[in-house]
């Protein structure tokens, strides 16, 4: 309650709301209403057409992309119930935001915390107005679930760091301006012998190949570092203190994933018994006949229901400062469940459901095949589910013996 | 969505603090052993004087209305150390016929006595093992002033005790809840031995003479009837979430200091991840639970898939709950001596009352449209 | 139940080296990465050298009438590194309509070049997406000497490669089956691209024209239609058998190999608990797999129930696995470049091929009366 | 195919039959054909008719209670095929085989393999006769799953053993007439500090205590030992050379439960969907009208039929001399069915399903409702599952690592 008391009140909510409906008149471009396209992040840069790169022009200068960051670095400067009437009359013109990404979702929070004033001053700014993109460079093929098992060297040349090895999984690094890695800086400590980089992928020595999944093209790549100067000021926090830079931009990640799991539940392409009616029909009773079926239909969306009512109580013991289930227990959830609607939904299909390419299907169920693959992708990636049970057994359950 | 204001948060602190330390397992235990199953006057004497018998009955009428959630809280308490209480049928069962279906004459005679504790008071809904409130055998026929019951009812709980059923017969314009105070002649009870130790009986009703008075609201009115009913499916689900909460608990704490193979076991990685499931299977009921109690407080339209929504989510956590306590415990967790079996057995009549997850699943599925 | 001899032994030893040498997964990239999917004439002539084309028909019609369980096991080892070829299209599926609806002029006219791989065969089940063999819109009307068919079918396996097309039809008297030449005027076929780039294509049937001697056996003979489905089903999970099995080993293998936290994966405990019930339902699946085989070679009355336990237990069996395999293969397994996908993709074809896993179990349920 | 060769030959064994079906005739009682009674063993002694008691001698001095035994001890002497005759001409009159329990099931084999003469002649015939009741001292309050970890010490006292400690699970304890236990001949080493004796248990100082479970009383007994005499005649093997013994015993006793499950299965009380169609009725299309009880009963049903279909190929498999998998496997299985079985009974009977005492049920309910606990035990006896799956995942698999 006291937050609230502190902000401004009622009344001057309510000239922000005119204020927020006034702006977005004169600068949405109407045309764009309700076109925003969720698979964007998936399937890379369409070029924009005039009136979005007009619209991503408007909101970036005026920080409302990143509305709670501070607006000495290019933020809005809102607190959350300002935020809450941008969303809300956003929504109600059919805007959107199209200011995300990596630097968005990840690096700007991490930045706001450990960077050195200058590096904030020349980082963050331009991921508000969506300028720069940036790359992830963690994983390494001998490091996965075992991230600080990474092995590649940046060796210290007085002013700058060399840097040599390989990254994988770097998603968007074809398309990158720059990178945030994980180097190591000493080779006979593990965790205690990394450090937090920020690396321009346009410096001479970085080879970037895209990697093919198995549902087609990715985003991801792997990504070479051969010889790669990094100038010393682009070293976040301190040499050898990188770990823990990196693990907290980690759970940015992961309360990313999981809300965003809860939202793609919550739009979810509407419900998986519509789509079970239009492949099956209904029997007398308005009934699917597949009983069985049915059943699990009913099973999926009860659970689905389940956990978005979790991720809204997470959400809600957070802010009133009651303890907040862990996001783990999301992040698994959200992907189970992301991944049995693709399951479903191909089940309903039929073989229809596992079109590759060519005639003979509609775009929906093309797009299922491709994203029921993909999505087998939301139990690995972030934390396998493997690793989200470990950290709850041991950080919330404390079954770590000892 | 749910989320606690500071009363609640402080009912339910007290609440846990009361079950801890006035009515632990333990107490259960003696009362299984003593062979007089599930009624323990002091027991609810204690629990009445806290105010809990009347937490959602107006307070006109003796109670506080302080709303649903509140109590499931308490329910759910109560129930995580197998407190053996009409709690659930009279506070919340009986309460809510009357207070959502009462005219105000049978609202102050009744209610008074449910808010003090004084009156116990349950529901009679089902007629056979299973829950099947479509249609009753029980029959209300009109009389010349009134009302004539004939037929039966199995498994009423709490109905050893009680002194005020709420019984559902079917009339000629369909279903319709009755108040019949226990010494109506033609009226007779039998105690029913379940595995939970706790008050079941069966009714036999043999032209049960009824005065007009005794109907609430109206004949026919089947959303009553769902809405008390959906408000008790809820009430057993927050009992069964107290319930998954504390096997849950026992087992981890178990885990941690039974040692084989030279290890804590604990420590066993298999282990680790099948708790890591439970844990997650029970933080997702207890958003349903809550959300629930809280739809019937804001009296929500969708109330009636909410509450399929929490008695399935229960029913499957709770079972898969006392099934791990007992595996995972290993062979001390299949003795009489330890809790477990208490557990087990508890769980499955509930999952057996108000309706099973089948029951629920294909409910929400028909609420739902398909 | 099924127990292997001498002969059926070294028949799987020969198909199972055979699969490794000639036909590893690296065989079926390289056709994929082709751009012609599911066709490499090479391997289907050096499978039909190895008589595998012949083994369920009559040694009169050129084949070695040994058998569906050995038959089973080719399908499972040429499954097991995924080979793309007709066997179980040509070899299973239409040679067992000429077998057992054929006449001695159809049997004659065509099972000697099905037996000896120069002519391929295939079914036309389904009109749908689904399988739905209750009824078929594709509809077969009597002409004046012989029949007209008009309608559709769609993810006919193997049709592109088929010269010869046993199609299903509704004829006023029930379903029928037709044997259709591709070249027969009216028909048109339309590849289609499928997940695990295979051949699959559409039919279209515009006014076909067929001779009286187009017809097998009677028409509305369910039954026939029934045993000719059964036989595709079962052969259809001996290959997810074969599929289920190798998935397993790269998975265990991988587990064997791969290093994080300074420790080989196969050593945590939680893996070992799912491998090892992986292998245990595998177990399971081997099992109703040769029990339905060995049950159409003693021709078992019971024939119906076995093909829908083997081909249910086959898609859940393999539809678990093929997901731990990419689960457990971590990062690894979702790229293009590891097998893990193939066998996915393929999975899901086959799973939703002759009848999905709650079509088995509503069909199982309905034959034990229930 | 060699062993069949060496056997009696076809017109022999129509010979043997013959003998048998004459046998019978003289020696089985009619008045008990059908009358056995499955729940004997949980349930504990009952008194024997005299007739009962006749039959028992009967089968029992010949031999054919334990027909495949050596004749020199008591058995009966018989081959595979010749046992699978007397089974079935038992079954054809309604006989059954009185002769059973651990000394059957589990001492016997043990003796024969690993007992000296004298030990053989001396207990192994009264266990053809089912004279001698024996009872197993295994587990202990803290061995469990980790059986080698037992403390009942025996120390060496020259010519005997002094005895010290606690058993727990002795089933049967309070009838028993003598125990086979693993006791502590060496603190020194785990594995290698454990013999096997034979135990008196009317010796002083033995003490049983019946174990109360969740299902009411129990066969299963706690049982102390208290300065307990045993001479040293008793041993079977070498000192501290018992482990190898007990875990020998262990593969039979897992053998007779994994084989118990599937007869359990096989004869199994009728099928599940005919309690359904009582409790819940059809609907016009002839099904039980709660579809998902159906499907899920469909799945119990079919995952029977794989079991016991894989039970047999496992006994086919080991006999033809083709690898056998493993009994773990067909433990782990048979345990799951017994559980979900009881289960799914316990959901169509409703409340009448958990039924404890007194009126308002038939005594099928009552039944239910005790074996649905009792059976919680399945899984955890003989092995737990999750010792199982350990050694499917090390054994079989080869998951132990190293």
């Amino acid at each position: 309650m006291t937050a609230q008391e502190a902000a401004p009140g009622g009344d001057a909510l309510e000239v922000f709301r005119r204020d927020v409906q006034a702006w977005l008149q004169e600068n949405f471009p109407q045309e764009l209403a309700g076109q925003d396209n969720p698979l964007a992040a998936i399937e890379g840069n369409a070029p924009a057409s005039p009136a979005a790169q007009a619209w991503k022009a408007a909101i970036g200068s005026r920080g409302w992309g990143t509305p709670t960051w501070p607006r000495e670095y290019g933020g809005g400067g809102l607190d959350h119930r300002q935020a809450k009437i941008l969303n809300e009359e956003m929504a109600a013109v059919g805007a959107w935001n199209p200011i995300g990404g990596m630097g968005v979702m990840m690096l700007g929070p991490t930045l706001l915390e450990f960077a050195s004033e200058e590096q904030k001053r020349r980082h963050i700014p331009p991921i508000c107005r969506s300028e720069i993109r940036w790359c992830q460079g963690y994983s390494e093929p001998g490091a996965g679930s075992d991230l600080a098992a990474l092995q590649t060297r940046a060796e210290d040349c007085g002013d700058h760091y060399l840097i040599n090895g390989q990254k994988t999984w770097t998603s968007g690094g074809q398309w990158a301006d720059w990178c945030f890695a994980l180097v190591r800086t000493d080779k006979q400590r593990k965790h205690d012998g990394i450090s937090f980089l920020l690396i321009d992928m346009q410096s001479p020595g970085v080879e970037v190949r895209p990697i093919q999944l198995i549902s087609g093209t990715s985003p991801f790549c792997e990504t070479f570092f051969t010889d790669v100067r990094v100038p010393k000021e682009n070293l976040v926090g301190e040499e050898n203190g990188g770990w823990t830079i990196g693990k907290r931009l980690l759970q940015h990640e992961r309360t990313n994933l999981s809300g965003g799991a809860a939202g793609r539940g919550g739009r979810g392409g509407g419900s998986l018994a519509k789509i079970g009616e239009y492949y099956l029909g209904k029997n007398d009773a308005g009934q699917l006949p597949d009983a069985d079926l049915r059943t699990r239909i009913a099973r999926f969306e009860m659970r689905q229901r389940a956990f978005r009512l979790t991720a809204q109580r997470v959400l809600a013991e957070a802010r009133s400062g009651a303890p907040a289930a862990a996001s783990s227990i999301l992040k698994n959830v959200g992907a189970e469940l992301t991944q049995e609607r693709a399951e479903l939904t191909l089940e309903m299909m039929g073989l229809n459901g596992l079109g590759w390419e060519g005639d003979g299907f509609t775009p929906q169920e093309l797009m299922a095949t491709r994203g029921w693959l993909w999505g087998k992708a939301v139990s690995i990636y972030g934390g396998t589910a493997e690793i989200q049970n470990n950290v709850i057994a041991k950080r919330i359950l404390g079954m770590q013996g000892e | 969505m749910a989320v606690l204001n500071e009363e609640q948060r402080l009912l339910r602190d007290m609440a846990r603090d009361w079950a801890d330390q006035q009515s632990p397992v333990s107490a259960f235990r003696r009362l299984r052993d003593s062979g007089t199953p599930g009624v323990d006057p002091a027991t609810w004497q204690s629990m009445a004087n806290m105010g809990w018998a009347g937490i959602v009955i107006p307070e006109a009428h003796g109670g506080s209305n302080f709303g649903y959630l509140g109590l499931g809280l308490v329910l759910e308490e109560s129930a995580r150390t197998l407190t053996a209480s009409p709690l659930a049928a009279s506070a919340l069962g009986a309460a809510s016929a009357l207070v959502l279906g009462g005219n105000p004459e049978q609202q102050a005679r009744y209610l008074p006595g449910i808010a003090s504790g004084e009156l116990i008071a349950c529901l009679a809904i089902d007629d056979g093992p299973r829950h099947q409130p479509q249609s009753f055998s029980t029959r209300a026929s009109r009389s010349d002033d009134g009302w004539v019951l004939h037929g039966s009812k199995a498994f009423v709980a709490e109905g050893g005790q009680a002194q005020l059923l709420v019984v559902a017969a079917e009339t000629d314009s369909g279903p319709a809840l009755f108040l019949v105070e226990v010494d109506t002649p033609g009226l007779e009870r039998a105690a029913r031995h379940l595995a939970d130790a706790r008050d079941h009986c069966a009714l036999q009703l043999d032209a049960v003479v009824l005065p007009e008075a005794a109907l609430l609201g109206a004949a026919g009115d089947r959303k009553l009837l769902d809405a008390v009913l959906d408000r008790a499916r809820i009430g057993a689900a927050a009992e069964m979430l107290g319930m998954a909460v504390q096997s849950f608990n026992l087992t981890l704490d178990y885990l941690k200091t039974r040692v084989q193979f030279d290890e804590i076991i604990a420590r066993f990685q298999a282990l680790q991840h099948r708790m890591a499931r439970l844990f997650t299977e029970i933080e997702l009921l207890r958003s349903t639970v809550e959300e629930a109690l809280a739809a019937i407080d804001r009296d929500d339209p969708e109330l009636p898939q909410l509450a399929s929504l929490a008695k399935a989510t229960a029913n499957d956590t709770l079972h898969l709950m006392s099934r791990e306590m007992i595996q995972l415990h290993g062979g001390i967790g299949m003795t009489d001596e330890h809790d477990a079996g208490f557990y087990l057995k508890r769980a499955r009549v509930l999952e057996n009352s108000w309706g099973n997850a089948s029951f629920h699943r294909d409910r929400y599925a028909r609420l739902c449209g398909y």
